[in-house]
């Protein structure tokens, strides 16, 4: 059988890339892209846990639907500040948004 | 329990190599004489202007963003309908609460207006 | 190695490798393309983890709404959808030795903890996951609050979302 | 255990003793089993699908007093061989400027989309791919791989036809998601379970047609616009976007979307079936034998697939502004208001004697219809009434 530790493993390098994506993309699109990586990174874990432990407390998988929850309105939100920006700044570049910068 | 998604797998992989069977097939017996005019992007005849990005209706995404939520929602729903035979009255209403507040976002959503075609 | 182990380590790369492309991919598009790729895999991995209901509702709301919002989203900020200068910021090697470190730290972190390299024990074929699920998320000593607050951040997500994106007197998104 | 009353277990028990007695590990011997039934389902279907080819083109052409295809052998059934052989000798055209491996993808992503379905479509109480515990949420997981081969083509092509038939098309089928999840949720209810197999069996008694009415006709509604047929069709518009998503693709390409349109169209009178008409059920039938079964289900989907082609036939394409608020603000209200109300009186019924559970629930459903049908007589008075009160007015500002 496959040891816990695979998942745990797979789920750290996954969240360490959508990590990278979220500090270096330029497009703001591209970075919500990213915190998606890293949300399911966090889900993988949960339901290992859950798997791993005791299978009669759901608390892991009741966990990882409100992460699905958290996730949904997380872009919803994300992506319609992206559009608001876009619309009047006419970029979505993360680094051209600095009216809150000296 | 793992079986059931062994077999849904291979039944992927089936149903994948398929369709692709079918289009080797149609590559290895068609005729291959391409021209430019041939490759063009069917336009009605006229050349195709700038790229392919039109200017689509901010309605489409509105759309989109009601349905996230709704969908989201309306699933979580499916384990409670699961058990609902099994509940209480309590948790049975508790279901119901549920949905009325995805009501009360399907109703302000009509009350601003935003599912006109504008 | 038994075909289970080769088979999640598959799913692994395909999860890593897909995951590589959504963050450097140039085509913003093909970025989320790939990311579907990445959440299919995950998908996968709950399959495996005997979460059927998890993996479905992955497939659904991540693949069938969430990777929709994004196209449409990149359909709408982009003029040309190719970009052609640089898509990462100017530091992104110092980025990567950040990631890197990170995921050091959490494997340092993990591989001291005594339940690391855990296996499970076998799955009871009748243990019905859904129906318990669906009682763990409807009783009240149990998970009830955190259920219907889900509920009422998606309707605040919906309600603050549509009022960012949406402007009645503009109509359209025309410059 | 027999061949007549179980003959998939029949045969795999044999095959199992031939492989095992040739040496092959037990589980490999499964593996090889589950994949010969997978690719005689899935041929199978594909077969099933060429005749489709066949029964639509003979009954559109019954409904517009039309004889059909009639040359190539008997009745023209040999008509779709005709078609399929020109499609795979046509040559094949990629666009200039198309992003070609996701522009190949999505037929093929189109296609699988509906073959998976067949995977949890129980044709016997004996036969079945898989009796799946989240099987409803699994049509809608299908679904959305099939949306999402949709965007997939329409922006690989390189068109702009394409991309707005394409937005179109998904700002259709995600928003009549949303109704036809809630109406399944009333079925998930009924039967206390997701997987197909234990609705099926739920509706040993009674079918869910009479104890949900509504759900089965919210559920047909919502169904055509998942299938982007008539009256829903339109990111098909031949007068506006020439043919929609996938204007670019020629030959076999073509082929597929188009062969897994129809089988699509069947899958969905199946699922009506399953879930409302009583799956296998035909008042005992069905305990002549699993061949019986599967010949009964087939016969319901059938049926359901000659009400979508009535319906595709006989109405007209209907403006987008209309058909989304027609799905907003009527049908997805209306839907979760009879999930209330279902789950309401079900839990409220639970005790009672069959026959009260029955009337009950019936009664529910047609008080339920009757107010929806007053109220929608009451609007369309109103709406009249403002257009007839206007209209001379509108005429007097142009003078």
């Amino acid at each position: 059988m496959i040891p816990l530790s695979w998942y745990l493993i797979i789920s750290a390098a996954l969240f360490s890339i959508g990590l990278f994506g979220v500090l270096s993309r330029k497009n703001a699109v591209a970075i919500l892209l990213g915190i998606e990586l890293m949300l399911n990174a966090a889900n993988i874990n949960l339901v290992s846990f859950w798997r791993y432990g005791d299978i009669s407390q759901m608390a892991g998988q009741v966990f990882a639907v409100i992460v699905f929850a958290v996730a949904a309105s997380e872009v919803a939100v994300g992506l319609a500040l992206v559009i608001s920006v876009y619309r009047r700044r006419n970029t979505v570049i993360a680094d051209d948004l600095d009216l809150m910068k000296w | 329990m793992q079986n059931d998604w062994l077999y849904i797998g291979l039944f992927l992989v089936i149903a994948t190599l398929i369709p692709v069977a079918a289009l080797v097939t149609s590559w290895l017996v068609s005729p291959k004489k391409n021209n430019p005019i041939k490759q063009s992007t069917y336009e009605c005849g006229m050349e195709t202007v700038g790229e392919n990005w039109i200017q689509f209706k901010a309605q489409y995404y509105i759309f989109a963003l009601v349905f996230l939520v709704f969908d989201v929602e309306t699933v979580f729903l499916f384990p409670w309908a699961v058990s609902l035979g099994k509940l209480s009255l309590f948790a049975v209403l508790e279901g119901i609460v549920f949905v009325l507040i995805l009501i009360a976002g399907l109703v302000y959503a009509w009350r601003k207006g935003m599912l006109e075609w504008v | 190695m038994t075909a289970m182990q080769i088979f999640f380590l598959i799913v692994g790369l395909v999860i890593l490798g897909s995951a590589l492309m959504v963050v450097t991919t140039h085509n913003l598009i093909h970025a989320a393309l790939w990311l579907i790729v990445t959440l299919f895999g995950v998908a996968v991995l709950y399959a495996i983890l005997n979460a059927s209901f998890l993996a479905v509702v992955q497939v659904v709301v991540y693949i069938g709404a969430i990777a929709i919002l994004f196209i449409f989203a990149v359909m709408l900020t982009r003029k040309e959808i190719r970009d052609h200068g640089p898509q990462l910021n100017s530091g992104w090697w110092l980025n990567v030795i950040i990631a890197l470190l990170t995921f050091g730290g959490l494997l340092w972190m993990l591989q001291s903890w005594n339940g690391f390299s855990k296996t499970a024990a076998d799955f009871p074929s009748s243990y019905d996951a859904v129906g318990q699920l669906g009682k763990a998320l409807i009783s009240p000593d149990a998970f009830v609050l955190p259920f219907e607050v889900a509920s009422v951040l998606l309707l605040a997500a919906l309600v603050g979302a549509v009022y960012i994106a949406f402007n009645p007197h503009s109509g359209d998104f025309r410059k | 255990m027999n061949f007549w009353y179980d003959p998939v277990n029949f045969i795999a028990h044999w095959l199992t003793s031939l492989l095992t007695g040739w040496g092959v590990a037990g589980w490999i011997a499964s593996v090889i089993i589950q994949l010969i039934g997978v690719v005689l389902l899935i041929s199978l279907m594909m077969v099933f699908d060429i005749f489709l080819v066949w029964v639509e083109r003979k009954v559109v052409a019954r409904f517009q007093d039309r004889l059909g295809p009639n040359r190539v052998g008997p009745f023209g059934i040999f008509q779709p061989f005709a078609d399929i052989i020109k499609l795979i000798i046509k040559e094949d055209i990629t666009p200039a400027g198309a992003d070609k491996v996701v522009y190949n993808l999505a037929p093929i992503l189109s296609m699988m989309s509906v073959l998976l379905l067949w995977a949890i479509i129980p044709l016997a109480p004996v036969i079945f791919g898989v009796d799946l515990n989240v099987g409803a949420l699994y049509i809608v997981a299908a679904g959305s791989i099939g949306t999402l081969s949709i965007i997939m083509a329409a922006w690989s092509s390189n068109n702009k036809y394409a991309l707005i038939g394409a937005f179109r098309q998904v700002a259709v089928l995600i928003s009549f998601e949303i109704p036809m999840i809630a109406t399944m949720l009333i079925p998930t209810i009924l039967a206390g379970s997701m997987g197909m197999n234990e609705i099926v069996q739920g509706q040993q008694t009674v079918w869910y047609v009479v104890l949900a009415p509504m759900a089965a006709i919210i559920f047909m509604i919502a169904a055509i616009a998942e299938l982007g047929r008539s009256p829903f069709d339109l990111n098909e518009a031949e007068s506006e976007i020439v043919a929609g998503f996938h204007i670019e693709y020629t030959g076999m390409k073509f082929g597929l979307f188009f062969a897994g349109e129809l089988l699509h169209a069947f899958t969905f009178g199946g699922f009506w079936a399953i879930l409302f008409l009583g799956g296998y059920h035909f008042f005992g039938l069905e305990n002549l034998g699993p061949l019986v079964a599967v010949i009964i289900l087939l016969a319901k989907a059938m049926f359901g697939y000659w009400v979508i082609m009535w319906i595709k036939y006989t109405m007209m394409r209907i403006r987008i502004d209309h058909m989304l608020a027609f799905n907003w603000k009527f049908l997805t209200p209306l839907a979760f208001v009879l999930l209330m109300l279902t789950a309401l009186m079900n839990t409220l019924l639970r005790g009672t004697s069959t026959g009260v559970y029955i009337l009950g629930m019936l009664l529910t459903n047609v008080l339920l219809g009757w107010i929806i049908v007053e109220i929608l007589r009451g609007y369309s008075r109103g709406e009249r009434q403002k257009t007839e009160g206007v209209a001379p007015a509108t005429a007097t500002a142009h003078r």
